[in-house]
């Protein structure tokens, strides 16, 4: 069966041949076959293509994880910090340059587990830097272990009882900490990662993008490409983005539907003038 | 005319204006020509009911450490103030309150307890506030005007201190303080024979002053403006809280921000983003803060990020003691870090170190790409002395980056490596030098790598490069000339004053010894320091901490075991316990 | 009869069954009599493209290191093979596949490199495979086969471990692999003359074997079951992840758990909480978690709380190297903490001191209660060794707790200032001893306090009882009887075993030297270590590391300079390089 | 004026004296007089004395901080640790003796600053044990910087142009951390907050306790006494704490409403059985 992940790194390969993106950079992605970051990878870029700016003004802050590797995959600069410190290294690098657009990235381990303790407050600050959090719910650079957001009952090596703990879900967590951009994307459609980015990156305060994720090598149960491509699904119609309760409303019952979730209105307008995204 | 040496300590209860009344004798005393050294003291706990005590130690030369022995007491709580009784020199002078409120049982007053020797100087303190301004708030300044009194100090100096104190208030707290310290004044005048009392010999000509009233955390948030500071990202901690508050006014003037952040992997997160991004940032904080920072500055090493990191210490381990002094985070600045992480480590010894150390520590955390530690401590940070205006020169500051030119471009490499270990470093938003900083192991163009050859060529690399720092940090100081000495000693940070002051004293009982003074504990200069203790019989060094980390550390330069004084006591290093040191160690 | 050691390595792509034959390979092996210590590596990527090469070298006497050249590849892949072709032996034996699929281009085959002393045994791997089981995977297992028909190893030793790796899976997977096997043999047989050779002298006796094969990570585990584990609070990181993932299945068994936690610092806090509340708990981590780690291991040293921590070393510093080893971590690990927060620190120097040092450690931390460190590495967990099956005796492991007694009550002192500096510890839940531990100072009582003497006699409470610790740790051995050396070896954790194999080739040479290991990093057996030193004219301290962390530590101990030897390729430091360095320093 | 932290301060020190409360231990609180902790230490004490728990089966954990002294001045078993560990301390006592009734007490720089990472992992592990956040609104013990549960405006020494980044709601985040037990109280209020930390310690999984009190000494302009005694109020009568959703959108919609805000219905039955509490 060819996965979503499979057939991305195949269409991924071939564009960095046709040169087309220069937005790629020289090392070739060491994540294994079928990963979903190759979508995220994608999503991002294309992103960042369509903006426009220079990439020599990017910057891409990672922890460190499989996720964690993606600054070495893209044309910007990049600084590969600790296990779930990308978010105060993005946080310096934003405020000591506004004019850089700055991405933060990292897994699920990276982001809630080890790092959590930042997101409130780069929420809160309403820092504007572009955090991407890659969830497929396992720690997948330490082959396997379960992670905040890893289902009840999920056996791994170091839960082979199943596991106990009930998982975070970094959508509501985002929204209750008062981010005001909230996006929750599916590795699977890049095309929507690229039009999430390309908002979040024009949005002139903190964008946080949960991306639901499969990890092909050490996750054959959860956020496996079937049960993601069967269960994901585009936000209602009508959805008011702008209200954080129906937000919340909105997540605490469905947990698959993908979109833009929230974005405050008029926010920090002294940012919306010229400012560089 | 007799060479002036004093030491005033002001003691009373929370409440009693004592920090305000030392602060107003010390700015009083520089502005006659004097030169100072003054600590505080007072309760840990925040609702702060406890003995608060001011100690300002003036004289006529550089005042070096404070006196373990006090010439003036004034008192304003006579209960607090029996505990500095023992702290007293046999022929102190005190100044009390003679009327004290009915309540204070007589055993308990100051009068009962004084040895016939000393001098005391009753004042009703209390009464005469009452009648100059309604109210008994006024003491404090009764007691400054009994002080002014009684040692002959004109009267124009406090009236200028009282002015600038409470200027900005109104008018009327002016008036009301002066009219209380002439009131002291007068009594004094009016009741006591022989005045002035001998010892501050204040009648001297009064040289131009030049010098201001600094204390450490002063000195450490100005002399990083004046190193181009441009954002401080910190977290509250004693000591080092004065510092973030002072930056979180200055920074804004300058364009750049103060930050608090959640904790402190968060601040010295936010520094690294900030050099990264090409500006100057600062973190400072004492132990438990820097334990947190421990794996990012390790990460930096690697990365060969920048970093400025103020280490305040207090005293340890764990949440130890906050509101005390010590130096026993040395080991964990130099070695703290797993792997082979080394960093620059500075320690300033007074408080114009504080303002030099800092502003330079940022050019030479650029240039040679390494977080920068500097090692201060609660003694230094909270300490005022009289100092000539600090001003680094531009040279001491310019920026300290070894740019990539136009031939490095293609292909740039940001790790090069090079004879000095110093590679070309880029800043984002530079084109066509994109790089990416990695903790992992690295090719020249910061590409993870494993590769067996290239983990020893990078680690020598960036050993290289420390080492080669030596060439731009401070150098070991001694300062007399003698080539064969009985005893060095060898001293680091807040105790280098006792040291060098025992040292002088020791000299005057015909003692050949000197003081070396280490300002760069990382890298070390190993060959001046065993030059200084190859002509040294025997070397000591005094540490406020308990193994002797300094000795740990460059104790192998000597050709012997040296010598060790180890308090932690919490408070500074009394020069009298290095000087009994010294003599114990000669046999003499 | 000759003498056994040989070195044996398997090279293949990911995907060939490297792994799994070395696997295959050393069970055999040690059924044969023979020691054996193994060491695979494979590629750091996750997804896992590259080369894997297991290393096994067996003999008949206790292997120490392992070797720098290999006496057989057995190549699974000629392309990856070629890279191991410096590493071999000048008469190596190689076998490979001399049917490969087509597309290999013939220069980048093995034969078309081999020299020609070597011995190149062709044999079709695949072919062999495809006929015996339908399908090319079986080609390790041909391979296997054609090792023991040249060796003349008896089939039975591979057919035991065969079925007892596969024996849970369908017996159709042991028959298809035996099956494969047996092929390779019989060409083997078959096709080639003078068999066996020489070299592996297996026709032997086979002494009675009660050795088992461990790894450093499966002894560590059991070691700490052993030691009384019953909780694990930890946070994957390699290379200490497999203890935390052994434990999550062993600890549960005995009423136990394992807790994966949010960070590092909760990981130790968590255990922390156990041992307060009185059960013995653990955390594993390697340089970058025990960073993190570093506040609270300082804030256990003044609250005396026990603790038992597994630092699995890993190329350094920052991200580093985490497939590599190094001993870079004992700077860190001794001095890491803010404060004098003197802790315990053992390096384990192989298999079973993995087991020992950790079952020990938990009475250790208790009775000195105080956080115990073990240094690990890389290399030392995912080693294979054939060690006697470990048993700690129940007096190693006994209760190390000094609680306190009837007549302690009122009131009780938990932080009692005694000679040994050891209090009596209570655990919540006795009645009559409530206390509190705080990482502020305080008095014997537990309360916060910040007297300058009360500091000063804690601190040195505490400081004595970590010293009075060596009583109870392992100290320094030695391993022959001169009484004057021209060189003394002193070294540590993994780098132990090939120092001693280096100075027993230099003693052949006729060179007096001999080794100290050293196993107490902290604190060390100063005057033990000295006395060594005293009778060295040399003394050389090889390690994993830039700067020389223990010859830091312990240099001074020698009346000269000591001689280093740093290495940080990530790989074990091969016992040739060591010989070669005693051979230049005493000038031969 | 008398505030009630005054009056409460006077009102312990009497029942101190009577000796009637063997809960206090032998330490006074270091406490400034007013401070709004004396209410809290009244009510949690109550609550033990309640349950009747033998006090050497008690553990208290703190952080560091003003709040962080309270096991000090409490008759139970306690640990100071580390600025911001509370959590993962009790965490280790919990498991390691389930015997022990635990709690963990910090404030709010302690608990959603600098221990902000912990908080998500014992909601959703369900650790029973009870934990107390003293909201004060500020960093008392390092004399009045902004927290983060400050609001935006405020002016302190560290903030002299006011803080600039928005507030925390612990409540809110609790509660989408999936904390099974969520209450919110007023310091000056103890007979709520014992009753409410009796519910806690029945409750067999976390229990989570917000309380809003009053730094005297650095706070003179958002939670002082009068605000927050105007401000405060009862939950609805009708109000069904049962309900997460429920949970959040009164949250959302409403900052002072205090009680039990969310109470889990049969959670983890195994530990209500003859689990000691
Ligand atoms: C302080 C620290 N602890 C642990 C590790 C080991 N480690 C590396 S990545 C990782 C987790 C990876 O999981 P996640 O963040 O979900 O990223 P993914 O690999 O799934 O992309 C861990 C535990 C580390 N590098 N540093
Ligand atoms: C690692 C570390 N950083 C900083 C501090 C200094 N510190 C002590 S208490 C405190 C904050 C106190 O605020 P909060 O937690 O709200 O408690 P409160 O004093 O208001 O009760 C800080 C920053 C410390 N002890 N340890
Ligand atoms: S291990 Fe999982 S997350 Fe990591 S690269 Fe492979 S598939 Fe992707
Ligand atoms: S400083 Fe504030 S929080 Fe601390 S004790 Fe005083 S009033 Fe209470
Ligand atoms: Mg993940
Ligand atoms: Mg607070």
């Amino acid at each position: 069966m060819k996965t979503p992940g499979k057939s991305l790194a195949g269409k991924i390969t071939a564009i960095a041949e046709s040169r087309k993106f220069s937005i790629r950079s020289g090392s070739l992605p060491t994540w294994c076959p079928g990963c979903g970051y190759f979508g995220i990878h994608q999503g991002i870029n294309d992103a960042i293509q369509q903006t426009g700016i220079a990439h020599h003004r990017v910057v891409v802050v990672s922890g460190v994880g499989c996720a964690g590797r993606y600054p070495f995959f893209v044309n910007a600069y990049g600084f590969h910090s600790a296990h779930g410190r990308a978010l105060p290294v993005a946080t310096g690098v934003k405020t000591a340059n506004p004019e850089l657009t700055v991405f933060a990235v990292g897994g699920d381990g990276d982001g809630i587990g080890i790092g959590g303790g930042h997101l409130p407050h780069v929420a809160r600050k309403d820092i504007n830097i572009n955090y991407i959090l890659f969830d497929n719910s396992i720690y997948g650079l330490t082959k396997g272990q379960p992670s905040p957001s890893s289902p009840i009952g999920l056996k791994t090596k170091a839960s082979p009882g199943g596991n106990d703990a009930a998982p975070l879900n970094a959508t509501l967590m985002a929204l209750a900490y008062g981010a005001s951009f909230v996006a929750r994307l599916y590795a699977g459609d890049p095309r929507a990662i690229a039009t999430a980015v390309l908002e979040g990156i024009k949005h002139p305060g903190f964008s946080f993008f949960h991306v639901y994720t499969s990890c092909v090598t050490f996750d054959k149960q959860n956020k496996t490409w079937d049960h993601l491509r069967e269960r994901t699904h585009s936000l209602p119609r009508d959805y008011d983005a702008s209200d954080q309760k129906n937000a919340m409303n909105l997540v605490l019952d469905d947990d698959y539907a993908m979109g833009i979730i929230y974005k405050k209105k008029g926010n920090r307008p002294e940012d919306q003038s010229d400012h560089p995204f | 005319m007799t060479k002036v040496d004093m030491t005033i300590e002001i003691c009373g209860m929370s409440g009693d204006g004592t920090i305000a009344a030392g602060q107003l004798l010390n700015t009083a005393l520089i502005q006659a020509g004097l030169y100072l050294i003054a600590f505080d003291s007072y309760p840990a706990e925040i609702r702060g009911f406890g003995r608060c005590v001011t100690h300002s130690r003036v004289g006529d030369e550089e005042m070096l450490a404070l006196n373990s022995k006090a010439h003036v007491l004034i008192s304003l709580d006579d209960e607090q103030s029996l505990s500095r009784l023992p702290f007293l020199d046999d022929e102190a002078v005190i100044l009390f309150d003679n009327r004290p409120l009915s309540y204070v049982s007589s055993e308990k007053t100051l009068p009962a307890h004084i040895e016939p020797e000393m001098h005391p100087y009753g004042i009703p303190f209390g009464d005469l506030a009452s009648e100059a301004m309604g109210s008994r708030r006024g003491r404090n300044m009764v007691a400054l005007g009994g002080f002014s009194g009684i040692f002959g100090l004109p009267p124009g100096y406090f009236h200028n201190a009282i002015r600038k104190k409470f200027g900005s208030k109104d008018d009327k707290t002016v008036q009301d303080n002066i009219r209380c310290f002439d009131a002291g004044i007068q009594y004094a005048l009016d009741h006591f024979k022989g005045l002035p009392v001998n010892g501050l010999a204040a009648q001297r000509e009064v040289a131009p002053n030049d010098r201001l009233l600094v204390s450490g955390n002063e000195a450490v948030a100005k002399g990083a403006l004046a190193g181009g500071l441009k954002f401080y990202y910190g977290y509250p901690i004693t000591p080092a809280t004065p510092v973030m508050e002072f930056l979180s006014r200055a920074l804004p003037e300058v364009g750049g921000a103060m930050m608090q952040m959640e904790d402190e992997m968060a601040s010295i997160g936010g520094v690294l983003g900030s050099f990264f991004a090409g500006r100057r940032a600062m973190t400072a904080t004492s132990g438990p803060g820097f334990a947190l920072m421990t794996e990012l500055i390790a990460h930096a090493t690697i990365t060969e990020t920048p970093a400025v990191i103020v280490n305040a210490q207090r005293g340890g381990p764990g949440t130890g003691l906050p509101t005390k002094t010590e130096q026993s985070d040395l080991g964990a600045a130099v070695f703290g870090g797993p792997g082979d992480s080394a960093r620059i480590v500075l320690a300033p010894a007074n408080v114009s170190e504080c303002y030099y150390f800092t502003a330079r520590s940022f050019q030479i955390a650029e240039k040679y790409q390494s977080p920068v530690i500097l090692l201060t401590d609660f003694f230094l940070h909270n300490r005022v002395e009289s100092i000539p205006e600090p001003k680094a020169k531009a040279a001491e500051v310019a920026d300290g980056n070894l740019y990539p030119g136009p031939t490095d471009k293609d292909p740039y490499r940001r790790y090069k490596i090079t004879d000095s270990g110093i590679s070309p470093r880029a800043i984002p938003g530079m084109e066509g030098y994109i790089f990416r900083a990695t903790g992992l192991e690295h090719t020249e163009n910061g590409i993870p790598d494993y590769t067996p050859g290239l983990h020893m060529n990078m680690s020598e690399k960036r050993h290289r490069k420390i080492q080669g720092a030596l060439q731009d940090l401070p150098e070991p100081v001694r300062f007399f000339k003698e080539e064969k000495l009985d005893i060095g000693v060898v001293a680091w940070g807040s105790t280098f004053g006792s040291a060098l002051e025992a040292v002088k004293k020791a000299r005057k009982e015909g003692i050949p010894a000197d003081v070396l003074k280490i300002s760069s504990i990382y890298p070390y200069h190993a060959n001046h320091i065993k030059e200084f203790m190859d002509i040294c019989g025997e070397v000591l060094i005094p540490e406020l901490n308990l193994e002797g980390q300094l000795a740990n550390l460059i104790g192998h330069l000597h050709r012997k075991c040296v010598w060790r004084l180890n308090q932690v006591t919490g408070v500074p290093m009394p020069a009298s316990d290095i000087l009994a040191r010294i003599r114990s160690i000669l046999g003499s």
